[in-house]
């Protein structure tokens, strides 16, 4: 009954299975590909952005080097799984006793958010990599390079992923709209795009979620996300920019309540807007403006109230909306 | 041992007699005749301090082989748990021997290198060997006053060994030149004794590494082989440096080089700072990059991540350095720099510091109040009471019971008329009590102990009546 | 008979054993007897200013329960004291463990100044009091209730302690006074009972320190007070106004190593010191300094080292003293 | 906790058994009765203000769908009370196991306050709600729906709980106090659903401590939840504004005292006080200390001593106070 | 690790292997090889930054004295092997104890960055230098030589390997990208020289990972490593410096999304670039702008969003730069 009920997500579903089916990071797929016709290859390190297809390359890549079954050779441990540097020994010592595939010399562990762990951990990765070596191969995927200790850099093969460009996003969402069969318009899948930061598989999960709406319209994005439309944020900017302190802290409290927003939402969702081209704000506020909300998310990060720390906000911008005018 | 092999000079040149040690003639006699006199000698250990290849562990061999001892070493690379120091003395209290040699020399090698953690309990075995031992124990360490060393003071005599002379050195090197047929050119012999700095095995590593295999040891090959050794600036030089930047790199890349980690030259810049700047602007601006600086480590501890140092250093540094705005003159006078006193006056401090924990534990107990209350609130009044009432405040404390310290922070200026207002209460109480058993407040006390924990291993401590020790 | 030898703390002595002898807070007393007689309660918190008789409730209340042998079935716990929520669990555990009275089939826990636990210690305070809730109640004692998180206060019956009456603590001083044949004058128990703001402890304490002095007077209470509050964190400050920095350090250390002051000590007395009448500075100057000792305690807080902490403040109030004259 | 014991607490009490029951959030009650209908649903993401209904809504479908005997097949979990997702792991796993209920083919787990765990731990949450999706649904409540990350959402269908209107709580209330036969004072409710911000459970929770002191009126009402009554802190901030700073910082230490009032307690008054119509304060006036109570709460908020920063607070006011008089 | 396997690693495929294939160095070269003639030598200390070829003259020593079969006369410690005082004591001690093969002259004990040995595992190792010197030398590789302690220093000779000559290390890259078939660009390899800091194995490592993006240019190399290019960092710097504020917010997030920079990333390098003497500004203001680095920085650690600190960084330096000129 489940596969009925648990629709897949479209983020697996739509992942490239071979190396020759990514359209992106052409110079990467290019390397990988000697990879698989040698059947040989070092350990690597892929590194990038979150959403450019660095676990999609690495499964693409084991796909190609051993098939549909490929499944069997390759051990993927996650981050978000247990991982403390003994548990990786075990699966790894346990993995690696497993046998052979026929024609290729080696299996592969894929070891995901590798810049999460330690730099003590990543001592003792490195030498569970070089004690297994003469069996398996590691892919270590990490967002962070810098993060990587150089002992283990140096002994990997690094490959670095590029964002994905807007237009390859895009194009893919509207790609997956039309095998879903689903409205969307341009302008929701901007916006998408741009809540996502350019990370694919974020602007997938988005679209899905959207999807159960109906359009992929901006208002439905933003309803989707939890986040207030931004139109009414600049509402508010404005307001208190003309010195309408109460107003602006009425209509905030309001859109808090109704669109169920935290304080972290509205700073980021303000932080956007004082750079919208939609607002008018003098370059010199803006400049102090961005200070003082730098400020106030750290404090509510930290632990402080919402309401006072984000009405502080707003008398801060009213204040300064006053000095100009 | 085949004679083919060749060994570094070092081994090669290693002196067999006492005559073949070079320099150090007043450690020499003084060894002698303590050995002489053993085991009637005021202390029945010696110890042998000074720099590193000065000749002590030589000195030590040398007059084994001379005397005929045979020597038992145990060294740092020899596990030194109380139970293999133990298997030292027993070795050395056997009677016989198996080389023939009817006296035995123990040898502790190294004793700065005892490992707190690895080697837990060596210093307790070792005083214990020093005092039963029936063999001379001679031990040697480069850092006289190394922690190790403390408890040893009063066991051990300590003898001095100093570094070499240059002119002891050069001659000795040329010796090694002359037998090992190498040309030598003086300033280069010269270069090489300057620069191991009275460390004679180090001079001969040199010597070694521009001479085996040439012919001819040239200045040239000297200096480009051998290159000055970087020194670490001492607590003087670095503040000094540190001040008198002009630019922040300046500034910035003093802590590279010097001797003082981030904390200390943090108390080394707070103890200084108002020595050097004299106007209050800039001593205002000096301390605030300092507090500012002080705040990141304090970061660091919160978050655990060490990125956060790096600011910590630009404010000790550049900013310490670009303060003096007002008085820029200040920044260059000569300044007689002082110890930070907080680290002398800290074990002070935390003595005092711990008596007033005690005192606010004990009266948390009684008065059900939190130690904090009772430091902030109570210890005061008690004070109070302590400085104007001797006899009430003696009776307080025996009825509280105070230990003597406790009642010395208590009462001041007034502690002696106290005390000996409380030691007569005692008496009299103790006199009392034999009398005329009863519960009373020993089981008030009781209960206390058993409340933080102190009756388990408190066997020793019952002594005093009312004693009160720490926790832990 | 040792009585003539030795002498009690009078808050101590003086504390009432039973219910029955504690004379304010009748209608607490009232509920509490009532759990006596049943012999059962739920957990309870006791909310209040200090020295209201919180905690003097508490024990009384354990005392009633259990008679004289009552420590044996009590567990005093301070939170303030304890390190950690562990150590709590574990002390809880232990005592949990250990024989029922007779016939009350319950032990108490006494947890002082528990407003002064996180969130999260007191998360996990919630579930410890319903893990031994058989075998064991809680008192928890608290300055300010509001710290206290809901899921605890709607677990326990509340109790609100509420300030003596004047009249209370007189009349209280008073019949000590009698007991203890010292010679006091109305105006001097007055000024005791304004010092110590109803706090009926801090107000017994004053008065026996008092009494060292000889009879209650007014001169007396504040020559108590003066001594207790010592002239030199004044006379630090006063040097460091006049811009003698060196020497006002040297003191302030003086003073640490005589007295064990920790730094955050010696910020709070030089704060009360900044607002005490007797130190002579022009208004505006009070509110930079009260402003300036707010930073450093904060940075203090953050984990700095108080000592250079407090070198800065000095050598800020130097420099605030030039200015000013 | 024994139930008779719960009954006790009214918000329980009162609590809708029944989706029928429920009389706010028709859409959503609309939608969930479906799924009772089908005796199928998938999993569910309760996103909204606290004190909507949400957990009410959770607890009632489960009744609605198992009937008396619901508490057997559903596992309650707080994601702010479980340690780490290891323990829920172990919890659902264990859960998961027992037995299904006769004709609905799965259990349900029902875990609150999902916004709480960290991005990792709802990765290994997504995972798990996978692994059992055969026997169990999950329904996750949350506060901020933007803090749960994308893959849940779009395995959820979400439910947006918006805010109670005054007059439903005021309606509850008055209806509870008939049942309870308690006198209650119109103002008295008022000043309980501002207090409460629209949220129903601490609504009825303040209404049944207010119960216990007797009638329900403004002044019983700010004893019972430990805050001063407002007047009294728009006098101090009078004070301060007249420039009487002393007289301000002693009535705030009485005040403290009196209600046992923490700093954020304080802070938090005063931010309400300084927008109250009540208080004569120029907008600019008002504007800044909006800004600097912020400052103030944040600094509390990160350990910082209450009296310090008060103290620092009131001086701040009272210079403002000079300049504008 | 596999010999087959270690040829995809260009730095171990690319290291010399005796000592006459070493090109930098010459004295020291010349030196070594005369202690190979002789077949004696003192105990050496190799001390020097990293990548100048120490542990490459180490093994190349041992493969002229020993030829092919080196490896059984030598005991390599890295790094990443336990080091304590324990293994010096067995281990070492018992490896040097060991008897001698009849031709050797002796056996050679490796000790990879020596200086972060603890000062006791040291003081473990310096007897043990002396009593089997006559079978075992030491080569202890060090970057700090002053972290060695003065009585290891004392029974080594000591050579100081200096940075590679810029001309060195891109003649061997360039001789490197003739052998892979790799094009390169003259300004890309100096940009990987200027990176490695005369580093010759993290030079090679780059060279190839950027080889893997396709042509050795400059943008691929900072892509690949993970970092900006330091004049676009300070480009930014020095817009925000000159108050246009927008313009260096745009520049800095175009930065971020090309290499995939983190905020900690970017505040690093920021940190770096201020002290350089490529940007124009008083040197207090270096000071005063490292504050500020420092204080978004720690925001970041405790979990604040990186764009809106960055730009509230940003924010800061342009009103900064407004003030100074």
């Amino acid at each position: 009954m489940s596969e009925k009920f648990i629709e897949l997500l479209w983020a697996e579903k739509y992942r490239p299975r071979s190396l020759k089916d990514i359209v992106n990071q052409e110079e990467i797929v290019k390397r990988l590909l000697k990879f698989v016709e040698e059947k040989n290859m070092p350990h690597l390190l892929f590194a990038g952005p979150p959403g450019t297809g660095k676990t999609t390359a690495a499964l693409a890549l084991a796909y190609d080097l051993y098939g549909n079954e490929w499944r069997r050779y390759v051990l993927e441990l996650n981050a978000s799984d247990e991982r403390g540097i003994t548990v990786i020994r075990n699966k790894v010592k346990e993995f690696a006793r497993s046998k052979l595939p026929g024609d290729t010399p080696f299996k592969i562990v894929i070891l995901d958010e590798a810049d999460n762990m330690t730099a003590d951990a990543q001592q003792a990765l490195r030498r569970i990599m070089e004690m297994y070596v003469e069996t398996t191969r590691f892919i270590l995927i990490a967002n962070y390079p810098s993060k990587i200790i150089d002992p283990i850099q140096s002994r990997c093969a690094s490959f670095r992923f590029t964002p994905l460009k807007k237009e390859d996003v895009i194009g893919r969402l509207h790609w997956i709209c039309r095998q879903e069969n689903i409205k969307c318009l341009d302008d929701g899948l901007e916006v998408i795009y741009e809540i996502s930061g350019g990370d694919m598989r974020k602007a997938i999960n988005i679209l899905q979620s959207t999807a159960a709406l109906g359009e992929v319209s901006v208002g439905n994005v933003y309803k989707v996300i939890g986040l207030a439309h931004p139109r009414e944020i600049r509402e508010i900017l404005n307001l208190a920019l003309l010195g309408k302190f109460i107003e602006a802290r009425d209509k905030l409290r309001d859109l808090m309540v109704v669109y169920g927003l935290s304080g972290v939402d509205v700073v980021k969702q303000m932080h956007r807007e004082i750079f919208s081209a939609d607002i008018k704000i003098p370059e010199e506020i803006r400049v102090i403006l961005a200070e003082y909300i730098g400020e106030i998310h750290f404090r509510i990060i930290e632990g402080a109230d919402d309401e006072i720390q984000l009405t502080a906000l707003l008398a801060r911008i009213a204040l300064l909306g006053r000095k100009v005018s | 041992m085949s004679h083919e092999r060749g060994i570094p000079w070092t081994l090669k040149y290693r002196p067999k007699t006492l005559i073949e040690v070079i320099d150090q003639e007043e450690a020499k006699s003084k060894v002698i005749e303590w050995l002489n006199k053993w085991p009637n000698v005021s202390k029945k250990a010696l110890l042998l301090y000074g720099p590193p290849g000065c000749g002590k562990t030589s000195l030590v061999e040398a007059i084994a082989n001379e005397y005929g001892y045979e020597l038992i070493e145990m060294n740092a690379s020899d596990f030194r748990r109380k139970t293999d120091i133990e298997r030292i003395a027993l070795r050395a209290s056997t009677s016989h021997s198996l080389f023939g040699f009817n006296k035995k020399m123990i040898l502790l090698d190294e004793i700065d290198g005892i490992s707190a953690r690895e080697d837990e309990g060596a210093l307790e075995a070792i005083q214990e060997l020093i005092e039963k031992s029936n063999a001379p124990i001679i031990m040697t360490a480069n850092n006289p006053w190394n922690q190790n060393l403390r408890i040893l003071r009063d066991l051990a005599e300590f003898v001095q060994l100093k570094k070499l002379t240059k002119t002891d050195m050069r001659s000795m090197l040329m010796r090694i030149c002359k037998a090992e047929k190498i040309i030598c050119n003086e300033d280069a012999i010269n270069y090489i004794i300057e620069r191991s700095e009275g460390d004679l095995r180090a001079a001969i590593n040199d010597l070694q590494s521009v001479g085996e295999g040439f012919s001819e040891v040239t200045l040239e090959r000297t200096k480009l082989l051998l290159r000055p050794r970087d020194k670490e600036k001492d607590p003087f030089e670095t503040l000094r440096s540190i001040f008198s930047a002009n630019y922040s790199w300046q500034a910035k890349a003093v802590i590279n080089q010097s001797q003082l980690d981030y904390e200390q030259l943090k108390m080394w810049l707070e103890e200084n700072i108002p020595l050097q700047y004299t106007n209050l602007e800039d001593l205002e601006r000096a301390f605030e990059a300092l507090s500012k600086a002080d705040l990141y480590i304090g970061r660091i501890a919160k978050t655990g991540d060490w990125d956060l140092l790096s600011y910590a250093i630009d404010l000790m540094t550049a900013g310490i350095a670009l303060s003096a705005k007002n008085s820029s003159k200040d920044k260059y006078r000569w300044i007689k720099y002082s110890f930070p006193q907080r680290i002398l006056l800290a074990s002070k401090l935390k003595e005092i510091r711990s008596i007033r924990d005690d005192i606010a534990q004990i009266l948390a107990y009684h008065l059900h109040v939190s130690t904090s209350v009772a430091k902030n609130e109570i210890i005061p009044l008690l004070k109070t009471i302590f400085t104007t009432d001797p006899l009430k405040a003696a009776k307080i404390a025996l009825g509280l019971g105070f230990t003597e310290k406790m009642i010395e922070y208590l009462a001041g200026t007034n502690k002696n008329t106290i005390l000996e207002h409380y030691r007569e209460l005692k008496k009299r109480v103790v006199s009392h009590h034999r009398s005329k058993p009863s519960k009373s407040i020993e089981s008030n006390n009781e209960m206390y102990k058993e409340s933080v924990g102190l009756n388990k291993n408190s066997k020793k401590e019952e002594r005093n009546l009312f004693a009160f020790s720490k926790k832990k």
